[in-house]
């Protein structure tokens, strides 16, 4: 079965590296995935649009997705801006970093910056939201930590690995 | 080793694992990780190389022809407005029959300003003695720049490794990389038909008009050839990965009334439109084409005969029709030709379910059709 | 639309959209230290800072929250202060 | 006085070149812009919304002041007065060095600004023939080893009408330097150094503080010929290498210099002061 | 005026009555003399113009470039290496659709170094949307030169005038030329699409993939009625002068059985050899190429039908075939396609005959031929 | 001593780049020629015939010292010592000049010589950067009215290890520069000016008298730069302008002078002082 | 009826020049003509072809002239180097700037040295060469003295026009 | 022949054939003057010239008569003469 997600983020917020991340730890639990940045030519802070896939089979596809079965919101002020409903297919569900609001929810952005994941003023969710994505997405955490630590060295690693893991156990459903 | 790579990422590592020596190339979006990939592979000693940090594709190109002509494997890579940059060099290194690889990531020329894919770049190599690969998913990227440099030094043609941008350049997939030893096993050392440097002659001199009518006949001649290269070096690799990278690749198409013929990363999405309509009951195929350079015409023609085919081109040539589509007419009759997805203009599985759809219903109209969307 | 005008595109402003949403610091002037001197004026790279009544105003609608204002301010009258 | 940035655009926070292409509007009356790749590709807006409000044209990579020789030879038919701008990055000086040559042997009538951020940061940072020495980019990983590539002394060496440096840490003085500019004939060239947040890895509020410590640690000299060699007011101090703020504390703000040993540090010192004895040199001229 | 002329100094001379302001361009043989002569016009203000003198090609078109966006009718001149050095230009004129003129004197590609005419450099311009004409004589591209203009700035695409180095860049033949009075009676005043400078826009802007689609739709389109806008200025023209430029020419084709398909400077040692057969009985006829693009398909399946044709071609796409011959028969059926001349070999009316006869007598085999020398 | 020059070449009676190769085969040992279009390209002989005996090179107008720095990138892969030269013209640095910048940035191992004979001979007698004060060639029938380029002096600016300027009328001091160069590493420079018969309009016996002359009347001066600057023994004495021989004879035996007024004559002079001044300013280098 | 010439000169003897003068004069009678130079990409001082074409109809070839029915040799020493047959066609004739040799000739190289048509030490006989080869061919004295007028100006029209009218006069049949 | 070797040239004499040919003056060396002090060597731009046994030697076959070698003799040991 083909799973499609799409990331909104932030530039500067890690959405890609997110995806990333989620599809290697998908390889690592025996299925096929595919990661796709939607670059535009937009400079650092403007809305980034990433794709994931996953399937048990090959995944041949390379177009964007336009129709999402899980949309992942790294900013709540994305909100604002877009409406998610264009992104999502029916029945599709949302996770959204936020205390509330999406049919998922993770405060990634305090999950962040506890663990002082900031860059230039950014809180970099990255990891957290992978984390909270990988939960909804049946992605097994020890893959996901297997995977962070193939992108991350060191501190850095650990640091994101920590993020992910409470991530994972943090995310919840919303009730709006 | 099964991990999940980006289509720029798997290019670096195939340069790496067929031990070029010499690296010269300029950023240009979206082939950059390919060369920031490789700098830091020769920085950190992973990579036995030199690296010239050049600062145009016009010096890219001349350098990595220079290392190229005196023995070294060597590498470059570019895309676009880059390619076009270098293009003087492109042809100077077919005429001078020096093997080398280039992996070029497709986009859109400009104005307006456009950093997605489209074929039409790429295409501008077609004509100069290059022999020109295009991938599907970033495996094949991976695969065919490794197999590049045999076919390019048993040939004595250069070598382009095409890939689209962003969908394969920057797209993360599951790929496996061979490991050191496997590839050694694969790639033989450099060989070439002379070296610069080795003897007091002199490469490239002013000469009677009959000789360029030579070389060129020969090139010419050995591009009509390539293809049993291309088949010997690709079924090599097979023995060794399983993976066949041959001229064409045929899905669904043994028994189709209808089929398409198309190359690159949309291709994949054919693939799942095809199975689509598959299931609806309509008889239709891929014919996937590898190489645009050679161009296996019998191969093609014998895939294709007796159907009705759709050539569905990412590029074009103005006034004319797209380039694919006027190549395979020049051999083949009743060929519906559509132009499409120019501009990076995004096209999924739905469009060409769609698109698909109409061609087998023969509502598309034998000409050329160029589709701003689909 | 002519296809030639798609090679032609016309001053507005938030050609990136609505670029305050980048803000993750908000610049908050301090009226009462702020003598309209204009150096943020100068160098703010958005060019969102006009002269005020009392003192200079943000366009908050566009401001990215980069923090040059801040720090070019002789008075200290700004501050960065987090979004919500 | 007109600030030709409309607010809104697709910029980074922080943004060197929005910080110096207002300066334009500030100083300049009648003029156009050509703009070859680069970030200020992007900064000038994505259609159908332009960023900057003047006219602006933009250019392939290499080509900007032969565009702009044509823009000015037209202008000069219908003996328009208008100025004909070049904006570039220092990575369109390096593709583009034959046309600027070529531009400045020929004296076109055009300006031309190279906004230097010191490596190409539109296509994600890799090293310029301006970066710093040992400036660590995506193809610097290790640090950069070869010398800095001193774009304006080889402009001096070009014997045009007009050649400065500026910073967009000193506005006033680009400014001024772009008044006196705007009325010279043939070609003027001005190297605007421009300290960029993620490319340099500093904070996006220190764009400003950082151009100026260039300035002060002697890194970055601000001068001007336009007929006679001269150091700008704000460098003048820094001739005397103790004035100079400690180059340490230069490094230390940017992430691109993490990990510089002390004899790097030393080498780099080595090559401040070398600058230093052109610029003395120069000033015979 | 009768007299004699190079066609250097033919194109030259339309330069100054076409009344261009702006001139900018850089030496290359065989071209080089349009360069110093108009250099000289400006000079001697005889041409009240601009003359840039650049330092490169990529330069020199993109000079005019500017001069032509700002308003101004410019042109430019260029060969070989040099066209290939300017090429990310040549599409970057084309997609901005800014009309101006230039002259390519075709010459063969290096290495080995070859400063005679073939065709193949002037052909990497036909996707890109320029306007592609080439001249038989000298007459001709005096003709084509100063129609480029007003087509140019018709249908807002930029125009080249072809013609083969030596043969006639440097061959004095016998010429008419205009008096400006005519001249000016034939081409209004300059007209284009949008003018740079005059409005505060940006032009060229990073734009949605869709503006890029349509944008270069537009342009297919526009090639593809580009014929009627050429057949409009030739009947213009030849009103004024008696002299027919348009898209096609027949020569004794009414009845011919066998017809060939040529471009360029040898199709006047065509014409002698068809008379030469003729003589013989063989009924035989040419149809010359005065336009690549746009390619009147329509008029040249009209024209052909129901004849063997022979498309010989001066140029070649490796591996494929000759490059007009592949355009043709992605159109039209049953056509023989052989290259020769490359490099500058010499083909004359001798070599000629000798070939034709063999088409005649179907000794040709239905494929490509590549021929070092007939 | 080898003269890699074969006699019967294609080059005209008289030819400075004749002279000018003969001087490579006197001081260098082992080394290989990367040679871009120009006159060299028609005097390196005609297939299949070559006139150099080394290893020579054809390679596109604009690209030589690039694809020079592939060479030296291989040679260095198998330690090989030879020297890789470029034997370019004037017309060559200016097409090429981003190549020639970009390789001395990156401070390539090789050795670039400008064969100047002051305009583009090969497609006959257009001018270049370089081209003199006031010549007449074929794009500049009245004159040329822009500055002469000075190419040594740019390159000097980009500090690179060695730059000198030579003279074929100075074969002595053009082979000692040379022999100090094989051995030097990292991008090397050297401006060779070279007086052509056909081009500058002057019988083929007085390349060699024309050569020194132009050192005599101080419109070319030869130096080196190693590290430190230096005027050449041979052009010493002329750094004293009463030392210096008539301008005018100099410019008398030149045909693509003809006609000069004496006003210009006085602007020459003038472009040829502020050359000294300068010279004088290196000197503090 | 269509004649073909080949001229073989040194470079800088002025053989395509020759050719030139020649079409221009033939259109001055009325007739067709073309003039091609062959250039090699040798430097002054090789051996330089160059095709001369005259006719009553349009000319419309452009490739080289292989057998002439005129060769003009610029100077004796040719003789060494080329066979002539190899450029001429059977029965054609031939034209030396010589005393002696050739069907015809005429010695060019004094006439231009007694006019002091003399460049870089080489005498330029292309206009003496060409009135002796206008009176071979045909061409009418007139019109090739206004050809000359046309190519070049004062002084240098009036010599050149000097050492054609010369040569149209002495050029005579040689008996080897 | 391959075609391949159409590419590569070898070093010999006579690249542009005997150049001997296109002399109009003749050096001719006055064995009295010439001292073998080596200079018409060192500048001919033909090499044509060598040490002989009682003073320089040149290479008729493919002297092109330039004159420099004369030029620069110090001992005017070369003339010119007009060829034959
Ligand atoms: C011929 C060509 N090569 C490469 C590119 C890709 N490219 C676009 S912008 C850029 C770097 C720009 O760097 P710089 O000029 O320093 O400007 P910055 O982005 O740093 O402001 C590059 C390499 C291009 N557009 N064209
Ligand atoms: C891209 C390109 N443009 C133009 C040419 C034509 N061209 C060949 S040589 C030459 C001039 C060479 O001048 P220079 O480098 O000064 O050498 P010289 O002939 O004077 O020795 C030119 C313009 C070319 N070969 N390639
Ligand atoms: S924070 Fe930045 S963008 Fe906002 S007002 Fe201050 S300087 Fe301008
Ligand atoms: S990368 Fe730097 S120069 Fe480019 S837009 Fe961002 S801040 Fe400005
Ligand atoms: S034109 Fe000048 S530089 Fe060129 S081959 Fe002749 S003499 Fe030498
Ligand atoms: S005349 Fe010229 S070519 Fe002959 S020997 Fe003297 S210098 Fe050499």
């Amino acid at each position: 079965m083909l799973k499609e997600i799409t990331i909104l983020s932030f530039g500067g917020q890690g959405g890609v590296t997110a995806a990333r991340i989620l599809a290697l730890a998908a390889v690592k639990d025996d299925k096929f995935a595919q990661a796709i940045p939607q670059f535009g030519a937009e400079r650092r802070g403007s809305l980034v649009k990433s794709y994931l896939r996953i399937s048990d089979k090959e995944i041949r596809r390379h177009s964007s997705i336009r129709e999402a079965d899980v949309v992942s919101v790294f900013a709540e002020k994305i909100l604002k801006i877009v409406n998610l409903e264009d992104y999502l297919k029916d029945g599709g569900i949302t996770l959204v970093n936020s205390e509330i609001g999406g049919d998922y929810c993770i405060n990634a952005s305090k999950i962040a910056i506890e663990l002082n994941l900031v860059s230039a003023g950014w809180p970099i969710v990255n990891t957290a939201m992978a984390g909270a994505m990988a939960k909804i997405l049946d992605i097994s955490l020890d893959s996901l930590i297997k995977a962070i630590n193939e992108t991350f060295h060191d501190k850095l690693a650990e640091i994101n690995s920590e993020a992910a893991k409470k991530a994972y156990t943090e995310v919840h459903k919303c009730n709006q | 080793m099964k991990t999940i790579m980006t289509g720029n990422q798997a290019v670096a590592e195939a340069v790496k694992l067929s031990r070029t020596e010499v690296i010269a190339a300029y950023p240009i979006t979206p082939q950059t990780v390919i060369v920031e990939k490789l700098a830091e592979m020769v920085d950190s000693g992973e990579l036995d190389a030199e690296f010239i940090r050049v600062e145009s594709e016009h010096s890219a190109l001349a350098s990595v022809y220079g290392s190229a002509v005196a023995g070294k494997r060597s590498f470059t890579a570019t895309s676009s407005h880059g390619l076009l940059y270098m293009y003087e060099m492109v042809w100077w290194v077919a005429n001078a029959r020096v093997p080398l690889v280039m992996a070029v990531v497709t986009r859109t020329i400009g104005p307006p300003w456009n950093i997605h894919t489209d074929h039409t770049d790429i295409l501008t190599m077609r004509d100069s003695g290059w022999i020109i690969s295009m991938a599907e998913n970033v495996q094949e990227a991976f695969d065919l720049t490794l197999q590049g440099f045999k076919i390019s030094e048993e040939l004595n043609l250069p070598f382009t490794a095409g890939m689209d941008a962003f969908q394969l350049s920057h797209t993360s997939e599951v790929v496996e990389i061979l490991d050191q030893e496997t590839a050694d096993s694969f790639l033989p050392e450099r060989r070439q038909c002379y070296v610069f440097g080795e003897e007091n002659t002199t490469i490239g001199s002013l000469a009677p008009n009959e000789c360029t009518a030579k070389l060129r006949k020969d090139t010419f001649e050995t591009m009509l050839k390539a293809d049993k290269t291309i088949d010997k070096v690709s079924k090599e690799y097979e023995e060794i990965t399983g993976r066949n990278c041959g001229l064409i690749e045929e899905y669904r198409i043994d028994d189709a009334e209808y089929a398409v013929v198309m190359m690159g990363a949309w291709s994949g999405d054919a693939k799942d439109a095809i199975d689509e309509l598959r299931k609806e009951g309509i008889p239709i195929g891929l014919l996937k084409l590898r190489y645009i350079r050679p161009i296996p015409q019998k191969r093609i023609e014998k895939v294709l005969e007796g159907r009705e085919i759709l050539v569905l081109d990412r590029d074009c040539s103005m006034g004319l029709g797209g380039i694919i589509g006027t190549e395979l007419k020049s051999f083949m009759d009743d060929i519906t030709n559509v132009i499409a997805g120019i501009g990076g203009v995004d096209v999924g599985v739905n469009e060409l379910t769609k698109l698909f759809r109409k061609f087998s219903e023969d509502k598309l109209k034998d000409e050329v059709i160029f589709l701003e969307v689909i | 639309m002519q296809p030639i005008d798609c090679l032609i595109s016309t001053p507005d402003k938030g050609s990136a959209g609505k670029t305050g949403l980048w803000r993750t610091y908000k610049p908050i002037v301090d009226e009462k230290k702020c003598n309209s001197c204009m150096v943020c004026w100068l160098y703010c790279p958005e060019n969102v800072i006009t002269e005020g009544e009392k003192c200079i105003e943000i366009d908050y609608e566009y401001c990215k929250g980069c923090g040059i204002c801040c720090e070019v301010c002789a008075k200290k009258a700004i501050k960065m202060v987090l979004e919500e | 006085m007109k600030t030709i940035v409309m607010p809104g655009n697709p910029s980074c926070q922080g943004c060197p070149h929005a910080i110096g292409l207002k300066a334009l509007g500030l100083a300049l009356e009648d003029f156009v812009l050509v703009i070859p790749a680069g970030c200020s590709t992007i900064i000038a807006g994505i259609h159908p919304k332009a960023t900057l409000n003047v006219p602006v044209l933009h250019v392939p990579f290499a080509s900007a002041p032969a565009v702009a020789a044509g823009i000015s030879a037209a202008f000069k038919r219908e003996n328009k007065k208008k100025n004909v701008v070049i904006w570039m990055g220092d990575g369109g000086a390096d593709i583009g060095f034959a046309t600027i040559s070529g531009s400045a042997v020929r004296n076109d009538d055009i300006i031309v600004i190279v906004s230097d951020n010191e490596a190409y940061m539109n296509t994600g940072i890799q090293a310029s023939g301006t970066t710093f020495w040992k400036a660590k980019t995506t193809t610097s990983p290790a640090g950069k080893r070869e010398d800095r590539k001193d774009l304006a002394a080889i402009m001096l060496m070009h014997r045009v009408p007009y050649v400065a440096t500026a910073s967009v840490g000193y506005m006033n003085d680009f400014i001024k330097k772009l008044e006196k500019v705007k009325s010279i004939k043939g070609f003027r060239f001005i190297h605007l150094h421009s300290p960029c947040p993620p490319g340099w890895r500093f904070d996006s509020s220190k764009t400003v503080e950082i151009a100026r410590m260039a300035v002060k640690c002697g890194a970055w000299i601000l001068w001007e010929f336009d007929g006679k060699f001269n150091l700008s007011p704000a460098s003048k101090p820094y001739k005397d290498k103790n004035k100079r703020k400690d180059l340490k504390d230069y490094l230390k703000m940017q992430g691109r210099f993490k990990g510089l040993s002390e004899n790097e540090i030393l080498e780099i010192e080595k090559a401040i002061d070398k600058q230093w004895k052109y610029i003395e040199c120069f000033e015979n001229i």
